[in-house]
């Protein structure tokens, strides 16, 4: 009885402090501030922290484990309403900004010309120093071939801003099987087959890209 | 929220749905409805067709899944007319992107060119054919072209879920962190006192003294109200003989210092110790 | 059923939006804005509102009601450790403030009236105060003269911060203090050679403070 009163009061403690405290807390961050004084081992605060974090299922707010620690956070199937709050839209990001931030997440470290490379295109700088002014990407060494071109990888507060704890949790890369690049001419019966299929699943992309250029344009 | 700095990160925006035959762009009047069919671009669309991929390999791409575009089937002096007649109209728009779509043209040509001259079968391993390096970029590009599509569904914060630090009680005030001390500060400032003040008579400090002093602490602790306590109570054995000598220093200290009052009913009897009384009842 | 659980998402838009929105939200607020699509009147808002409020009871963070609307704030039980997560630093301790506490160390206990002797002014009540809130001294009696002064005494916390056993640890200063004073003021000459070779007999303090200034000076 004692013991799960003292439970209550640290996860109380536990809960104030992550709702209040305006970035994730980790849990040495809590041993070493607002929990200092108790002899808590880490694995206990983990242990409350899961208490607390179980405490909100099915609520309208979440605690999620991230990168940089703990946060509460709105649910994600609350956030149509929720939207309703802010006469800003949430910003987009563009293609361009979207395919360097994968490419430096999946393949980090890479310089900015590994990363021309696979797009095919210049990176702009603008698209990098916005990146870097966000905290989402830095620059953790040089690549030692002529130039030392600076080698970007993905933060923590990267990871935060997606709500993911570590950069498994990002979505597979899918492959894309090599048949479906037969350029042709040499097996036409294959390629008439093939046509069919591979059609389908780029259309979303296609349609995206369509509408795309029509609101530039007006 | 970011608003700024979104905008800034945000080149172009990407609507997901919307009915499809809205012009593409207006071309001298003209609604361009289509996309291109193959890579021969009017000029004076270029500039929307240029920056509605996001490069030569996404143009490809689209042009291969969508419009079955065949590498091999390239007029090569046509594009080669074309993409000379883009240069001139690209000194107004971005000569670097453009230079990347004329790279892409040469090495289509360079492709078609190579297939057309005769097959010398020689070393059949040896010999790569041409397209393989162009479609192993386009399959990287297209992995990383699906992953940033898939990035982009990933829930986010401020689209997809939001926080903000609540508000703290008002009765929490941020933690002071005391001034640390070292030790040889607060010896430096007893020795300062001392040396101001010449009258000081117990400028002698010996480790008796301290220690007396530290007891005499102890004993007035001890004793509370007005209880008598025994004259016993004040002395712990396992100290030894120097314990012993310390509290009995500070006994007589604190005694005469008038902190303590020191009584024997009868000779021989427990001596027994209070604290002093008032001297006048100004309680 | 179906009811309960339409009032459980109800509940949840109103508790992610009190939580996000950064200001405290109205019954009005939350019926133009999060409730806007659902044909809920004020009043039934009101009560799901209470709904929220009373499933937070017992927690570390409340929904409390204000003038202007609802928001969460940290229940005010777990304020003396959330004030861990925002720190200020104090300025340095004044030399009144070293002398003091110098002098209820080593002649402990004493009286405030003992220690204005000595230094020759008053004692602010500043300073005794400071020192008893940090919990290094404490008053251990009254002495039994007209007024009947507090006796200060150091604390075992004093001796812990210092890494001292007992006040007997304390440097002595029986070398120090008589000698010190008679060179300074008799024997320039004497001093100065005393400057060279401090290190020899003279107090613990003396020789840290020499070589202290002799390591600035490099």
């Amino acid at each position: 009885m004692a013991q799960s009163n003292k439970n209550k009061h640290y996860c109380q403690i536990i809960e104030a402090a992550i709702f209040a405290a305006g970035k994730p807390l980790s849990i040495d961050d809590l041993k070493a501030s607002v929990l200092s004084e108790f002899k808590l081992s880490l694995s206990a605060i983990r242990n409350l922290v899961r208490e607390v974090q179980q405490s909100y299922e099915g609520r309208g707010i979440e605690l999620v484990t991230l990168a940089s620690g703990y946060r509460f956070q709105t649910i994600a199937d609350v956030s149509p309403w929720l939207s309703h709050l802010w006469t800003e839209k949430a910003p987009r990001y563009s293609r361009a900004m979207l395919e360097t931030l994968s490419l430096i997440a999946y393949k980090q470290p890479i310089t900015r010309g590994e990363i021309e490379q696979v797009r095919g295109v210049a990176v702009s700088s603008n698209i990098i120093r916005a990146m870097q002014e966000r905290g989402w990407i830095k620059v953790v060494g040089h690549k030692e071939i002529p130039g030392r071109p600076a080698l970007f990888a993905t933060t923590p507060a990267f990871l935060d801003y997606f709500g993911l704890e570590s950069l498994d949790q990002l979505p597979q890369l899918e492959t894309v099987a090599p048949t479906t690049f037969e350029l042709g001419v040499q097996q036409p019966e294959n390629q008439a087959e093939k046509e069919t299929t591979p059609q389908s699943d780029s259309g979303e992309s296609d349609v995206r890209e369509t509408s795309k250029s029509i609101s530039e344009s007006r | 929220m970011n608003a700024e700095v979104d905008a800034k990160i945000e080149d172009r925006q990407v609507i997901t749905k919307e009915p499809e035959q809205i012009p593409l762009a207006f071309i001298r009047g003209e609604a361009v409805l289509e996309q291109p069919e193959d890579l021969f671009i009017p000029p004076e669309a270029l500039e929307v067709i240029l920056e509605a991929f996001e490069g030569p390999l996404d143009l490809l791409l689209y042009l291969i899944r969508k419009q079955k575009f065949d590498i091999l089937d390239l007029p090569i002096n046509q594009i080669t007319a074309q993409y000379m007649e883009y240069v001139e109209i690209m000194k107004d728009l971005n000569l670097e992107l453009a230079a990347e779509y004329l790279v892409m043209a040469a090495i289509l040509a360079e492709i078609k060119s190579r297939l057309l001259l005769p097959k010398i079968k020689v070393d059949e391993g040896e010999d790569e054919d041409p397209r393989a390096e162009l479609i192993r970029r386009l399959q990287e590009y297209e992995v990383f072209k699906k992953a940033a599509e898939n990035l982009d569904e990933v829930p986010r914060d401020e689209r997809d879920f939001y926080h903000e630090p609540i508000d703290i009680a008002e009765n929490c005030q941020p933690k002071i962190i005391l001034p640390d001390v070292d030790l040889q500060e607060l010896v430096s400032a007893f020795s300062q006192v001392l040396k101001r003040v010449d009258n000081f008579k117990h400028h002698q400090i010996s480790a008796e003294v301290l220690s007396t002093r530290e007891r005499m602490t102890k004993i007035l602790e001890q004793l509370e109200g007005d209880t008598f306590l025994p004259f016993s109570t004040f002395f712990d054995f396992s100290e030894g003989k120097q314990g012993v000598v310390v509290t009995f220093l500070a006994i007589l200290e604190l005694a005469k210092e008038k902190l303590i009052q020191i009584q024997q009913n009868l000779a021989l009897a427990d001596i027994h110790i209070r604290r002093a009384p008032l001297l006048e009842s100004s309680e």
